[in-house]
């Protein structure tokens, strides 16, 4: 099957001229270089690099020197358990079906005497394999309860695969690590949602301080996403979260009132503290340092949840 | 060239044209028959007015019971016109001739999509498996073919909050 | 071993053939046809250090001359086809940032592209132009790369720190922007997942300015070397109807003297507003498709330049977005000008979340199907020559 | 003109050795054993660790700074305990004798080059020899043959590829070089590298040799298959030529003996063109040691300069520029010297 070569006409006529000033501009270029003579590029080549040598050095020193990363990089997905309403939406959208999540549901006393104890889902396990994740975000995009956030923080890798799996204790960890969202630009879209959001951040006590307000508010990473979020995981999170609980996302949803907003986290959500009796145990089960921190952090949120 | 005077043109030439189809975006397809695919093809590369010089990719779709479309898709770099060649063969046994004696480049692309399909491209000369190892069983995009990472693994997500 | 073994080697393609091969050098090596020699068969790859990834290449030699070479791929095919056909369309975004791990942006642009054609949506001015303007700079990132790895190739290995000196500092404002790296995940079906964060346009102006300025390093180092020179010019010529039957887009096919470039022929998002210049080379040869790359990265720092006065305020997604993505049935073939060249998704809806089907049209796959019309007849040392002046990812091969 | 008795420092006892006299022979051969061996491990360390920096300066890095904690001054001393530390593999197909001799067939004639290279006056040698230059650019040629037996020994087509084109490059380059230096003996009039050094008093040979001089570090580096001519080893074609298979200790055997042969040619570069020991005027009292090392300095800063930033040539390009340019222009060397020496 021989083919009958036949020459095609390579470039549109419209662009003919354009070529041929190219090719001249080529033309010239190589005349240049001889004009100078055959070996300018050898010494140039000499030149560049001696030149290099005296300027200072671009690298970084790692271990010494930590990076300072933007705030959203996505090094580790962090948990805000409190904010969590097992509404399961993560784990289904996650394309690599590395959210593990268990709960069970709590009759919870009712707030003012005489009305209806209510159930809600506790979460019992939320675990993220790291070594299946693939740092796409859809989670922490989806979540419609800002129980997940983006952390830049990187350096938790492990001897064997098995430790990638991230328990809930190391992923609430991890809020500590996350840095607010930086503010946009002059020219986006300021966002109505994104003062309540910025609400949501300071309350969670995750980071001191939340950007410096100026003009354009910050906090849209799950905007649009919200909106684009499917109808029915919507109004399943509606169904389990019970008006007037005092859990964080009732809280979230009532901080628009501006008012209440403080009193309730002053109440339920004040800075977590280390629950020293469960540290020291952990510490003494011979848990890291970092492990049983998280443990105890976690204790002290439970017990001052059946407190209050 | 217009899309439409392509479709005429090439119908007129060829009389091989099963069905065009136009899509709202603009994309233009030509249905043949698999024994008519080289005749049209030979077409699209031979005549200078068509000049299809680019041979761009070749496919194929799963289209269940209705058997498979292989795809090819051709591109004028002299009239900046591409166009689709599609034809329907069956499920079991469905063979297209080879475009390898039109366009070089058709070789890797029908060597994939025998591999990946079943689908024979008589008068190949080299018709051996490109992405998958010697040894592997089966057409991995049929959709019959069960796609083992989602079989072997419970979905975390199914579990309702009870 | 056996089986790939048997299969490539002792019949190779016969369709590679017609054509003769590469005219890559006249060849005066000493009488090489006056000896009866045996012919030695060597296996490149599937690790080696210059096939930067897992490309074998089954070469036979006479001495140093390749009498013939095939390529054998695979060795990283991860299924992506497939996959995508078990998720909905944001996750693919995420999953097509991984074929083509260089050029990230341009993978997602091309699905999310094809489905807004799909679905008709109206992509907002202000995400348009934020998409052009890091669809550029990752082509920047991406021929970075490959002009620092092929000086590397070639034995020079300054020019592949000074790219990773101006990688770094380019995917840094990248990271500042989308939280990536090199897997950005940064388009949205309708726009942008976020939008800027405040300082990215003057840090992103700042930044042109500076690698617009290092890129003379390049030239000194590499373009103007007389060594440099006589290790590509006249090696692997390409003429563009080959190119063309192969399906060779984007560096390689305008350095065989085609101007095809889909920004310009087929302009989507803000192309046909910015004014820039497909580069076309005049012989085909290894330095032409390296001085194409070269000469392409000027023209994306000025696609730049102008996105950066060019952005307008507004919103970043379309008002009115439905609530399920489920592009109407139908199919779509929507094609990007990538940094490789060509990257097309054909999109088969079937009304679905997930698409039916979504064949990927991949640069380098069309690229390494042409490396053995290049290789008969040139010398090891050339192999290194076209094969770093061929640009390919392996992922984006093997898919 | 010189000749060679007017030389004083020549003249000298044999039993001088760095300025001291030595009665007892033993003794002094102990002695010049001892500093061959320990200027052998110091001086291709101290090439390698500004190799390390000059690369990564050149290339906007910084290169080793953790090993010794200064700027990791220590960092060769930490690659040749984990060299010895690494598991020593013989490849089941290899030719084992051979395989396992080779390094030290490269690494022998590195060593010896060090008995005849003068490094300052009065007894900075191990030995004076009447044809020290012919023993040198002969000893220097002999590491051919290792490469040769490691890349045939080692069974693998990369390493052989590689052995071949380094014989090759090597028998092509050492004629220049050859031809180079014989046309600083005949300028000189004597073969003794001291006595070369002496002749330069009044004129470096770098000046009405300067033809002589390119063409000697030229074909120096491409003997010591340094970039850009480092074909035999080119990394990215044939992995590491001859040395693919070695591992451990044999390598770390090797790429010593790539550094040795870095600080001998630089030194012999430096005894035949730049005036050895001699000082600059008016400078003079710095001692005549440090001035060779200081100009074996500059030379292989040269060479870590051209590594830096060069592509390397193709083979055959190589073997053209040899035989079509390199040699000639040696011959018509010697040719302009012997009509200069006769004319003056």
């Amino acid at each position: 099957m021989a083919i009958e070569k036949k020459e095609l006409e390579p470039v549109q006529p419209t662009r003919k001229e354009q070529m041929l000033a190219r090719f001249k501009e080529i033309e010239k270029k190589i005349a240049e270089k001889k004009v100078i003579g055959p070996a300018y590029g050898l010494a140039k080549g000499l030149s560049i690099t001696l030149k290099t040598m005296t300027r200072r050095a671009v690298t970084q020193q790692y271990p010494h020197e930590v990076p300072d990363l933007p705030p959203r990089t996505r090094g580790v997905i962090a948990l805000k358990e409190e904010n969590c309403t097992v509404c399961m939406l993560c784990s289904r959208e996650c394309p690599d079906w590395c959210i593990y999540i268990d709960s069970h549901k709590e009759q919870v006393p009712p707030k003012t005497p005489g009305a209806r104890p209510r159930t809600r889902n506790m979460l019992d396990r939320f675990a993220i394999d790291f070594s299946l994740c693939m740092y796409c975000g859809i989670c922490v995009e989806v979540c419609p309860f800002d129980a997940l956030f983006w952390s830049p923080h990187f350096e938790y890798s492990e001897t064997d695969i098995n430790n990638l799996i991230h328990e809930m204790p190391t992923l609430a960890e991890w809020v500590n690590h996350v840095k607010p969202p930086p503010p946009l630009d002059e020219g986006a879209q300021p966002e109505p949602e994104a003062d309540k959001e910025a609400k949501v951040f300071e309350a969670g006590g995750a980071v001191a301080a939340a950007p410096a307000a100026s003009g354009a508010p910050a906090g849209t990473a799950t905007t649009p996403a919200r909106e684009a979020a499917p109808g029915p995981a919507a109004a399943g999170s509606a169904e389990s979260t019970p008006a007037g609980e005092a859990s964080a996302p009732a809280e979230a949803e009532a901080a628009a009132a501006k008012a209440e907003a403080p009193a309730e986290a002053k109440h339920d959500e004040g800075p977590v503290e280390i629950d020293e009796e469960t540290y020291q145990a952990e510490l003494a089960a011979g848990k890291p340092e970092r492990v049983a921190r998280a443990m105890a952090k976690k204790a002290f949120v439970i017990k001052r949840r059946k407190q209050g | 060239m217009s899309a439409k005077a392509l479709i005429d043109h090439v119908k007129e030439a060829t009389g091989a044209v099963e069905r065009e189809e136009v899509t709202p975006q603009g994309q233009v397809a030509l249905h043949v028959t698999p024994a008519n695919w080289h005749v049209v093809a030979e077409h699209l590369r031979r005549c200078p007015r068509c000049n299809f010089s680019m041979f761009n990719w070749l496919s194929a779709v799963d289209m269940e019971d209705d058997g498979f479309e292989v795809i090819a898709h051709l591109y004028s770099a002299s009239s900046l016109q591409a166009v689709n060649l599609k034809t329907m063969v069956p499920r079991e046994g469905g063979s297209v001739p080879t475009l390898t004696g039109l366009w070089r480049g058709a070789s890797f692309h029908e060597r994939e999509c025998w591999e990946m399909f079943g689908i024979d491209f008589a008068g190949h000369p080299h018709l051996v498996k490109l992405l998958l190892a010697e040894p592997f069983v089966g057409n991995p995009l049929r959709k019959e073919f069960v796609l083992m990472t989602r079989e072997a693994k419970e979905w975390p997500g199914a579990k309702e909050p009870e | 071993m056996a089986g790939r073994e048997g299969a490539g080697v002792a019949v190779s393609d016969p369709t590679m053939l017609p054509g003769g091969p590469g005219e890559g050098i006249a060849l005066d090596v000493a009488g090489s046809s006056r000896f009866a020699t045996e012919e030695m068969i060597l296996n490149i790859g599937p690790q080696h250090p210059s096939t930067h990834g897992v490309l074998r290449m089954v070469i036979t030699l006479d001495g140093e001359l390749i009498i013939d070479a095939e390529p054998v791929i695979g060795y990283m095919h991860r299924g992506f086809e497939k996959m995508a056909e078990v998720r909905d369309y944001r996750q693919i975004i995420a999953l097509v940032n991984r074929h083509d791990w260089l050029s990230a942006f341009g993978n997602e642009l091309g699905v999310v592209l094809g489905v807004e054609a799909l679905m008709e949506i109206e992509v907002p001015e202000r995400a348009q132009w934020i998409r052009t303007l890091l669809a550029e700079w990752n082509r920047v990132l991406n021929h970075l790369m490959f002009m620092g790895s092929f000086g590397l190739e070639l034995g020079a290995m300054t020019p592949m720190f000074y790219a990773f000196r101006e990688r770094e500092e380019i995917q840094g404002l990248l990271e500042a922007a989308t939280g990536g790296r090199m897997h950005f995940t940064y388009n949205r079906i309708g726009g942008l997942k976020e939008d800027l964060p405040r300082g990215f346009l003057k840090e992103s102006s700042r930044l042109a300015k500076v690698v617009r300025h290092r890129l003379g390093d390049y030239e000194g180092l590499l373009l103007g070397n007389e060594i440099f020179k006589k290790r590509t010019v006249g090696i692997g010529k390409l003429p563009a109807a080959v190119a063309l039957e192969y399906g060779c887009t984007g560096p390689i096919l305008q350095a065989a003297g085609v101007a095809e470039d889909s920004r310009k022929t087929e302009p989507y998002l803000k192309y046909s507003e910015v004014d820039f210049e497909v580069p076309v080379g005049e012989n085909g040869d290894s330095f032409d498709r390296f001085w194409v790359l070269y000469r392409r990265i000027e023209e994306s720092l000025k696609i730049v330049e102008q996105c950066h006065d060019k952005i307008p305020a507004g919103p970043i997604m379309p008002g009115k977005m439905p609530k399920n993505i489920k592009p109407p049935e139908g199919w779509i073939y929507s094609r990007t000008e990538n940094s490789l060249g060509e990257t097309g998704y054909y999109i088969v809806s079937r009304g679905g979340k997930e698409p039916w089907r979504m064949k990927m049209r991949t640069p380098s796959f069309s690229n390494v199907s042409m490396i053995p019309y290049l290789l008969r007849g040139v010398l090891v040392p050339d192999l290194i020559s076209v094969l770093g002046s061929v640009f390919f990812v392996v992922g984006d091969v093997d898919r | 003109m010189t000749h060679l008795s007017m030389i004083p420092a020549i003249a000298e006892s044999h039993n001088v050795f760095l300025g001291f006299d030595f009665s007892n022979p033993w003794v002094l051969l102990g002695l010049k054993l001892a500093a061959v061996m320990v200027f052998f491990l110091t001086a291709p360390l101290g090439v390698g660790y500004a190799e390390h920096k000059i690369l990564a300066h050149m290339q906007a890095r910084l290169g080793p700074m953790e090993a010794g904690r200064f700027h990791g001054w220590a960092q060769l001393i930490a690659d040749g305990v984990k060299f010895i530390q690494k598991e020593d593999i013989v490849p089941s197909a290899a030719d084992k004798a051979v395989f396992v001799i080779a390094p030290a067939m490269v690494l022998v004639p590195a060593i010896m080059l060090f008995v005849v290279l003068p490094l300052g006056p009065n007894g900075f040698w191990v030995e004076n020899m009447d044809l020290g230059l012919f023993f040198a650019l002969a000893i220097s040629s002999i590491s051919v043959i290792g490469m040769l037996a490691a890349g045939w020994a080692s069974a693998n087509k990369f390493s052989l590829i590689g052995a071949i084109r380094g014989a090759a490059q090597l028998i092509a380059y050492e004629l220049p070089l050859v031809l180079a230096g014989a046309a600083v003996a005949m300028q000189a009039g004597t073969l003794s590298l001291p006595g070369i050094v002496e002749a330069q008093q009044n004129y470096w040979f770098v000046f009405p040799q300067i033809f002589g001089f390119g063409l000697f570090v030229t074909a120096s580096l491409a003997e010591l298959s340094r970039p850009p001519f480092d074909m035999p080893i080119a990394d990215s074609e044939i992995i590491f030529g001859h040395m693919t298979e070695y591992t451990g200790i044999k390598f770390a055997f090797f790429l010593l003996a790539e550094y040795a042969g870095i600080v001998a040619l630089s030194i012999l570069a430096v005894v035949l063109y730049l005036g050895g020991w001699q000082g600059l005027p008016f400078i003079n009292f710095i001692p005549g040691p440090l001035w060779t090392l200081a100009k074996v300095g500059a030379l292989a800063f040269f060479i870590i300069w051209l590594r830096a930033t060069y592509p390397r040539l193709r083979e055959d390009q190589l073997q053209k520029m040899a035989w079509k340019y390199m040699i000639p222009i040696a011959l018509v060397n010697i040719l302009l010297t012997g009509i200069f020496k006769v004319v003056f």
